[in-house]
Parts: structure tokens; sequence; C-alpha cells
């Protein structure tokens, strides 16, 4: 039986939900349980970081992109740190371009460990998230081996990193990887072999590939939508084209496949930590360029945009300066404001179930989304 | 590039039971919690928290003031003899707002102010705002 | 690159990107133009407020052939054509131009604001907006949230 | 000789009548306090177990490892403030989290719980029909769910209680088919074969054995009556929020929260008695309720364990199931259990 529109229901979800992951706020119209349409309203955790960068010194922004994806704060700085020495002209050291090779690939793997956590709950599965935490844990103590502090680290500077990496680090890096796999493999299990989670994601949300490239979907979304599509691999940054990595990729668009590729990018990452903390070579850890410059008066003029991966896809930062010693205009490209905007296409005519699945593949952070 | 694989296709049950036994095989596992006023974690060595400051040290430069990115620090008149401090100006430090991004020590040029491992710092909410000779004290010895 | 339409120069930019300029006029054609030829991807649309005038900055992108290229628009009457029907996630980025700049897309289908409450005084981006004044925000009845001036009217 | 009985004796001077009532009265009582110590046991198990199996230690503040726990937060339970929905429907709104909890209470005053020593048996209701009264009861949980669902005003609550209506119905017949099942074996060695005593009496292996598909079949459903992760529709709280007890706060949440580990209790107990022989174990026959415990303290970790590894399932693959397969499931189990006892009447 088909219900008139007007006798659908209207039902907010968010912006204080469960699985909202957030302050997502989905206006449902719902014939029973089926989602007929829905339209996210987002800016609850609107700080209009791109104002208050214009603001400060180059150099005190990076606390703000810290705080736009909280979750793998280090992708962020790398972000905003090629857009910056670009426009500044600042050159790093071979030794930086590792040490921020390791950090974004181990913020990458916190990052997508809070998702699987994340995405478990979602589907009413307490278990794997704490294990997900523990083993996030582990990398944010590394985090405060290098920089002093866990999530929001602040350890990339223009010009290179705050303090170089100690030995002690690389040795409890070097720990991680080799006792990280067997965890991962625990928490692929619980998840993958469960009958009720395959049929929870298998074939629901499909993604086509012309959608998403029309919609700027990037990152693991966009692979699992079958476009090979990585911009570590596209226009390499900081030295990832001397390691060797592959790019997980999946034709089937559905949940499932988001899921599967998210878990092979934390191995293809796990790999790519692995080589960089035996390639590191010895050097300055500092720009002393930069260092002369007091942090405060370097100035930059003309407009840069520099694009890198985060663990939620393209991450772009534009930055425009006049010449001053704080930046004329930042413009942040968030990876997962794209992904957001698919989700009415994707969440059309599913059970209500099926639409909380769908949003927990997207990997919302909102600290990015908002900004 | 690599394709990743979906699960093979299995008899039903058996995945449910095997998804059991991994999850409670952890019961013979140790818990990682820290119990924590009773057991305090082992901190690495770089960790930072609070703001120290050498009262001695401060040339009243206002770098510190300059560079915090969110404001905390502003400068206070303090009546007190130092040669090197003409003007007589020190900081202070709104620990409300602080994101301990370590800014200010990496600008000091007389590395008078610093962060320190202490990191028991509750105050209430009007008492955020640590004045230069408090930021001197050690923590248990400063008094709001 | 062979375009249909007139462009007002092309240089390459401090991070080796090459960037179009055009008039506001020739700007549709242009998008349409590069459309067509396999930018099938819209990164970024930003715009610049240059206190005299505003300048939106479009960066495409092509999946398969990796291609960049930066397209630069000025407007002084804050008004852009929309380019919603040629890339899906035009709607969003011109809805958050329009937010936090003000830059009016024309032909948009749904130009509402992304992030703030839609009667929202100013626009934040703008180089002449106001900070001092400071505006609540509060939720009415239906979940939807307002701004206002008064202090006790929201948080 | 139980409980009631030895009561009545110790009462014998004040008369017949009055020594029955106080009798009554008292073995009430006795039975309340079990049923709530138990679940207090059941819930500390449940943190702990979790804990473990999450890695952390949980409670251990309260009491010597966090023994009181759950006493301290019952307590905070009912100091909370009760905010009630403005459009709410008063009365069933207020009706409905006491309708849970005592259904669960008057369950299990009928199980048969076999001999503790000198004490005897805790069952109150002696009846020859026990097992139709049993399912009579535990038939008015869901109807207290539906109630608050509908009550409080909330389209959250709504569609849980639209959610635990579909499930109640699609799992009642199925498990009704095993008991029938069981009736149908029992009747062959017994003449009251609707006495949950006499069929536990009766049977010369546990039904478990004899037949497998329908302690399957019986064990998913009472998994599913209980509704805890795999089939919470009801509450599906990463959905829903909380289902039909959202708009619930203080102790009103806390009975629908005794309420579901009571019921995950009481479905340990009668799966144990049915399909696992109950009290009947080695030894002596004075140890029947350890054994019934014991077996229903398996099924409970068994429980738990399903509960912290298994996603919940979609509502409409959760109908199909009950329909397609689990009904054909249990009609075979029927027809086998038919064969069966007709070999025996042979």
């Amino acid at each position: 039986m088909v219900m008139p529109s007007s006798d659908w229901v209207e039902l907010n979800f968010g912006p204080q939900h469960p699985s909202m992951h957030g302050v997502l706020r989905l206006k449902a119209k719902l014939d029973g349980e089926i989602v007929k349409e829905i339209e996210p309203v987002i800016g609850y955790l609107h700080r209009n970081a791109e104002k208050i960068c214009e603001m400060t010194y180059f150099n005190d922004n990076l606390i703000y992109f810290d705080r736009m994806d909280y979750v793998g704060a280090m992708n962020m700085e790398v972000g905003y740190l090629e857009a910056a020495e670009k426009l500044l002209d600042i050159s790093i050291s071979e030794r930086v371009k590792w040490i921020r090779v390791i950090m974004a690939e181990l913020s990458r793997i916190a990052a997508h460990l809070v998702w699987a956590g994340a995405y478990g709950l979602d589907l009413g599965m307490l278990t794997p998230f704490f294990h997900c935490f523990i083993e996030r844990e582990k990398i944010l103590t590394i985090f405060t081996e290098v920089s002093g502090s866990r999530q929001e680290v602040n350890y990339m500077c223009v010009g290179g990193v705050y303090q170089d990496i100690t030995e002690k680090a690389i040795n409890e890096i070097e720990d991680f990887v080799r006792e990280f796999p067997k965890r991962l493999k625990d928490i692929f299990n619980m998840l993958m072999k469960n009958d009720i989670f395959l049929s929870r994601t298998k074939g629901i949300g499909i993604l086509d590939k012309e959608t998403a490239i029309s919609y700027g979907v990037t990152g693991p979304m966009l692979r699992a939508s079958g476009v090979e599509y990585d911009v570590r691999k596209a226009e390499p940054y900081l030295v990832y084209d001397q390691v060797n990595f592959d790019i997980p990729v999946s034709y089937k668009g559905d949940n499932l496949a988001r899921v599967l590729v998210r878990f092979e990018e934390m191995r293809q990452s796990l790999k790519i930590v692995e080589q960089a903390v035996k390639k590191i070579p010895d050097g300055p850890y500092f720009n002393p360029k930069a260092k002369k410059s007091l942090m405060i008066r370097m100035r930059g003029e003309g407009d840069v945009y520099a694009r890198t991966e985060s663990s939620k896809g393209e991450f772009g930062v534009y930055i425009v300066g006049d010449g001053g010693v704080k930046p004329y205009r930042v413009r942040v490209r968030s990876p997962t404001l794209r992904n957001l905007s698919v989700l009415p296409e994707l969440a059309k005519d599913v059970m209500i179930a099926d639409m909380i699945a769908i949003s927990g593949t997207l990997d919302l952070v909102f600290g990015e989304i908002d900004r | 590039m690599i394709e990743v694989k979906e699960p093979k296709k299995k008899i039903p049950v058996v995945g449910l039971i095997s998804g059991m036994l991994t999850v409670s095989k952890y019961i013979f596992k140790k818990p990682v919690t820290v119990q924590y006023p009773e057991q305090k974690p082992e901190l690495p060595d770089r960790f930072r928290f609070r703001i120290f400051l050498k009262l001695d040290d401060c040339v009243g430069c206002t770098l510190c003031e300059q560079v915090c990115p969110n404001h905390s620090i502003n400068m206070q008149k303090v009546d007190r003899e130092n040669p090197r401090n003409k003007r007589k100006i020190y900081p202070d430090v709104n620990f409300g707002t602080c994101t301990v991004c370590r800014n200010c020590q990496e600008i000091c040029p007389t590395e008078a102010i610093y962060l320190d491992k202490e990191f028991e710092t509750a105050r209430t909410r009007n008492s955020f705002t640590y004045s230069p000779e408090e930021l001197a004290l050690k923590e248990n010895e400063v008094i709001k | 690159m062979n375009y249909t339409v007139q462009v007002i120069g092309e240089s390459v930019g401090k991070d080796g990107r090459k960037i179009i300029k055009v008039t506001k006029e020739n700007f549709l054609d242009l998008m349409k133009d590069l459309r067509n030829q396999g930018f099938d991807h819209l990164s970024l649309i930003t715009g610049v407020d240059r206190k005299d005038f505003m300048e939106v900055v479009y960066h495409l992108h092509s999946m398969k052939t990796n291609e960049y290229v930066v397209v630069k628009v000025e407007t002084r009457d804050y008004k852009v054509p929309s380019v919603t029907g040629l890339w899906k996630s035009a709607d969003w980025d011109e809805r958050e131009q329009y937010d936090l700049l003000g830059i009016i897309f024309e032909g948009h289908p749904n130009l509402k604001r992304l992030f703030l409450p839609e009667n929202w005084v100013g626009h934040p981006l703008r180089k002449n907006y106001d900070m001092k004044k400071t505006q609540y925000i509060n939720m009415d009845e239906e979940g939807n949230d307002y701004a206002t001036f008064d202090e006790r009217g929201g948080w | 000789m139980n409980i009631l009985l030895r009561l009545q004796e110790l009462f014998s001077p004040l008369g017949h009548l009055a020594s029955y009532i106080l009798a009554y009265i008292f073995e009430s009582l006795f039975l309340v306090i079990f049923v709530t110590i138990s679940l207090i046991v059941m819930i500390y198990v449940f943190r702990k177990y979790m804990a473990r199996v999450q890695q952390r230690i949980g409670p251990n503040r309260v009491g010597k490892f966090g023994l009181l726990q759950l006493i301290a937060d019952a307590l905070k339970l009912v100091g909370k403030e009760n905010i009630l929905p403005k459009n709410r429907d008063d009365l069933p709104y207020k009706l409905a989290p006491a309708m849970v909890f005592v259904s669960l209470v008057l369950a299990f005053t009928i199980l048969p719980y076999g001999d503790f020593f000198y004490l005897g048996s805790f069952t109150v209701t002696h009846s020859e029909v026990t097992i139709i009264l049993l399912f009579g009861i535990i038939a008015i949980m869901p109807i207290g769910e539906v109630l608050a669902g509908i009550s409080s005003a909330n389209k959250y609550a709504l569609l849980g209680a639209l959610r635990a209506v579909a499930k109640d119905v699609s799992f009642e017949i199925p498990m009704m088919l095993s008991v029938l099942a069981i009736v149908m074996m029992a009747s062959a060695r017994t003449p009251s074969s609707l006495s949950l005593e006499s069929i536990i009496s009766s049977e010369f292996l546990p039904y478990g054995i004899l037949e497998p598909i329908g302690l399957f079949v019986f064990f998913i459903s009472m998994v599913a009556r209980a509704s805890y992760t795999p089939f919470d529709l009801g509450e599906s709280d990463s959905e829903l929020v909380s289902g039909h007890s959202t708009e619930y706060s203080g102790m009103r949440f806390g009975m629908f929260y005794m309420g579901m580990f009571g019921s995950i209790f009481l479905g340990s107990l009668i799966v144990s008695i049915l399909y696992l022989g109950g009290p009947s174990g080695p030894l002596e026959s004075s140890l029947g309720f350890i054994w019934l415990i014991i077996k229903a303290a398996i099924l409970v970790l068994i429980s738990f364990t399903v509960w912290l590894s298994m996603p919940r399932i979609r509502i409409d693959k959760f109908i199909n199931f009950g329909w397609k397969y689990l009904i054909p499931i249990a009609m075979i189990n029927l027809i086998l259990a038919g064969i069966i006892t007709l070999g025996w009447g042979l």
C-alpha cells in the first residue's frame, strides 16, 4: 500500500541522537518504517574557522586545523602545511617529510579505528568499539611521546616539526606495527564473520560512480564505488612517491565495500609506516629560516591550493595571502561535507535501520563538516 | 591498486558462533584500564600541560601574548624588581581557553615561560586565570 | 586546451596549477566547455572578498586524466551564475559561499544558508562584517534554529 | 514438601484459612526477594562480563569489587526526578512499567524450581495447567511495552512500539508450536501433560536432546522476547534513541531495565526447565534447585555473549526470519515430535 505524501511522518533525527556522530540533524519523512526523503541540517558545530584563520598568524592557525578532523588531527596539519609552506616559500627537510608521513598514516589508522568502532555501535554492536579504542590509545600514546599531547597535537609547524622524533617513539611505533595486525584481524573478524552484519551492509546504500564523482565524493567512499583516485598517488605530496603501497578499490559501491576499503586502508597505512620507519633519514627537523622569523613574521603573497588525502577523502586548503603576516583568506575543502551531501541520494526509500547504517559508512566528523 | 574481496559465503550459524568465540576470547586477557586516582598512568616524557613562568627570566617582550592563538595570555603589570624587565609586565594565562599548543614556549627568547608535566589543574570556572606570581608556583601551592 | 569562449588570461599559479580568468558573461559557457572536456569533479568553490569586488575561484579536476584547472571570475554586484546544473557538488558549496560571503548564485534551486540560521544578520567572511555585534541562537518549536540580538533570547 | 506447606505448618495454630493466607504472603515475599537478588546478581555479572570482554574492569568502586554498584544505581534511579512528557496518556503511561515488572514477577511464581535441601521448592502456584498459565503471563509483558510506546506521545516511542508488536506477533507462534511439541511428547507418558512439574518428572531424556530443533526455535524465541541486541527492535538504541522507553526516567525506566534482564533470566529458566531437564540432574534430588540455576546461568552467559557480539537485525529481515524460517522449522519439529510420541505409544 502506498501512503499519500501528506500522511508521511516527519521525524527529526538529531541533533542529539545516539548515532548521528555529533550534531547532525536529519529531517526525515517516514512512511512507516521507510524513509521517503531526508534533508541533512548542519551547522550546529559551526565556529567559522576560516574567519578565525584570517585573524591569526600563519603558524598559529594550526591549532584550528587540529580541531577540524579531531580524530585524525595530524592529517589536517599536513594538509594545511602543504599549502602554507608553498605560500610562504619555506622548504622542509627530508627528515621532516618522513616524520610527517609516519604521523599522517598513524593518524589515518586512528581515525579509521574510531570509525570502525562507531560503525559497530551504529549497528548495535558494543564490543568492537572498545577494542578499536584500545588500539587507538596506543597511537595516541605515540603522539604524546613525540608531541606532548594526545589528540589535538599541534606537532607540526611551518618549516618542520616542533620536536624531533625520538628513538623511543620509533621503537613504540615498531611495536605497534608488529602488534596491531593481530587485533585488527580480531576486530575484522568480529564484524565480517557475522551474518547479521553482512546482511546489514551487503547491497545496501549503493553509490554509483557517476553520482559519486558529481557530488564530489572522495576518499574511501569514492574508492568503494570503483574510482581509483587517491591524492597520495594522483598528486604525491611529501614522500608518498617513495613508499610502496596500494590503493584498495571495490566496484560494488555498497556499505560492505566501504567497510572493506577502510579496513584495507588501515593495513596499507601500516605498510607505509613500516617502510617509513626504516627509511627515515637524518637531518634537521626544523627550517632555520622559519625559526628566524620568530613564527609570526612570515609573509606570503599569492594564492595556493594544496590537496592531501586525509582519512575521509581529499582535504584541500586554499590560502590567499596579501603579503601580510596573516592569511587574507583560507578556504578548506572538507571531504566529509561532500560525502554527507550525497546522503539524501543514498537514503531514499530505505528503512530507518538502513539509513543509520548508510550514514555510518560516510564517516562523519562534525568538526570538519561545520568547521 | 588492489581490489578488496567480500568475505566468502558460509553456512549461516557458523559465522555467528565464531564471532561469539572471538568476542569471548578476550575474557581471559588483562584489562587495560588504569584506576586513575590510585594508579597514575605512566606519562610519556614529553607530555606537557601546565604553563609555568620564571619571573626572574621574563623580559616582558610580549611575544607570548602575540603568538597565543586564542588570546589566553595577557600581559599584566607586576610590581617587582627585575633589572631585565624594565616595563614590569609579565604574562598571565587563562587556562580556560589555553589549548596547550606550546607556541609560547617555542617563541620565548629567554625560556622564561615553559610547560611542564603537571596536569591535575581542576579549578572552578572563575579561577582559571593564573596571575604571573601564581604561574611561578607549583600547582599544589596555588591557592584560589 | 581550447575554449569556444574568450578568456581574459591564462597563467600558472604559485602551486603550479593552471589559472583561467574569465568575465562573468562568458563564465557559464566556459564551465560548460570544461565540463564537456572531462572535468567531472568540481573540487571547491571559493569566494574571496577583495573589498571592492568579489572573486570566485573554482577548482576543477578530472578524475580520468588527473588534470587540474582553476577558474577565476570577478563580480562587483555579488552575483554569479550557478553551476549546479553541471556538478551536483556545487549545490552545497554555493550554499556555503552564499551563507558566509553573501554571493548570490543565480539559478541555484535552493539557495538557503548552510551553516547559520536563516535570519542571521550579515555574512561573516566579508571583510566589513561587524564582529562586535553578538548574535545569539535559539531553537523554535519545530526544531529550527533562529538568531537574535537579544542576550536572553538564546545562547 | 515445599516452602508453602512448611510455612502453613508453622502458622497452623492460627487456623486453616489464616495460616494459608500468611503462608502465601510470606512465600510471595520470598519470591520477590529471590527475583530481586537474582536480578542484581545478574546485572552485576553482566557488567563484569561485558567489561572483561572489552578489556575493562567494570564496576569496582561501590563496595568490595563493586558489589553494591547496582544498589547504588537503584537508589540513584529512585532519587531521580520523574520527568513526565506533556502530552502523555496519563494512565497507560504510568501503568506500563508496572505491568512489565509485575508480569515478570508473576511468571516466576509458576516455575518448578526443584528442591533445595530442607527448604523444598520455591514454587507458589501449583496447578494442573501451569504451562498455559506461564505463557499467558509472559504474554502480558509486551503489552506493557506497547502501552509505553503509544502513551508517551513520542514518535520514536511509537515506532519502537510498532516494532515491538511486529516482533512479538511473529515470535509467539513458533514459540507456542515448539512448546506444543513438548506437551505432545509428555502426554504419552503422563496424564497431566500441561503441568510443568509432571513434564519434567515424566522425561527419561531431556527434551533438548530428543528434539534439538525445538530447543533452537524456542531459544531464539526467548532471545527475541527478552529483546536484547540482535533482536532489541523495540528499543533499538542507535536508531530510535531508546524506543518505547524513550520518555521514561527515574524508577519507571528502572523497571523497564529490570524487565529486560528479568526476561533474560526467565527465558533461561524456562528453556532449562522445558528442554534441559530443569531441576533433574545427577547426585541427590535435594540439589534440584542448584542444577536448575547452573543450567540457567550457562544459558544466561550464552545470552550475554550473543548480546555483546552481534549487531541488530533489521526489522523486515527479522520478521521474514520468523515467518518464513522459524514457523516451518517449528512445524517440522512438531511432526518429528509426533513420530517420536507414536513410537513411544507403540
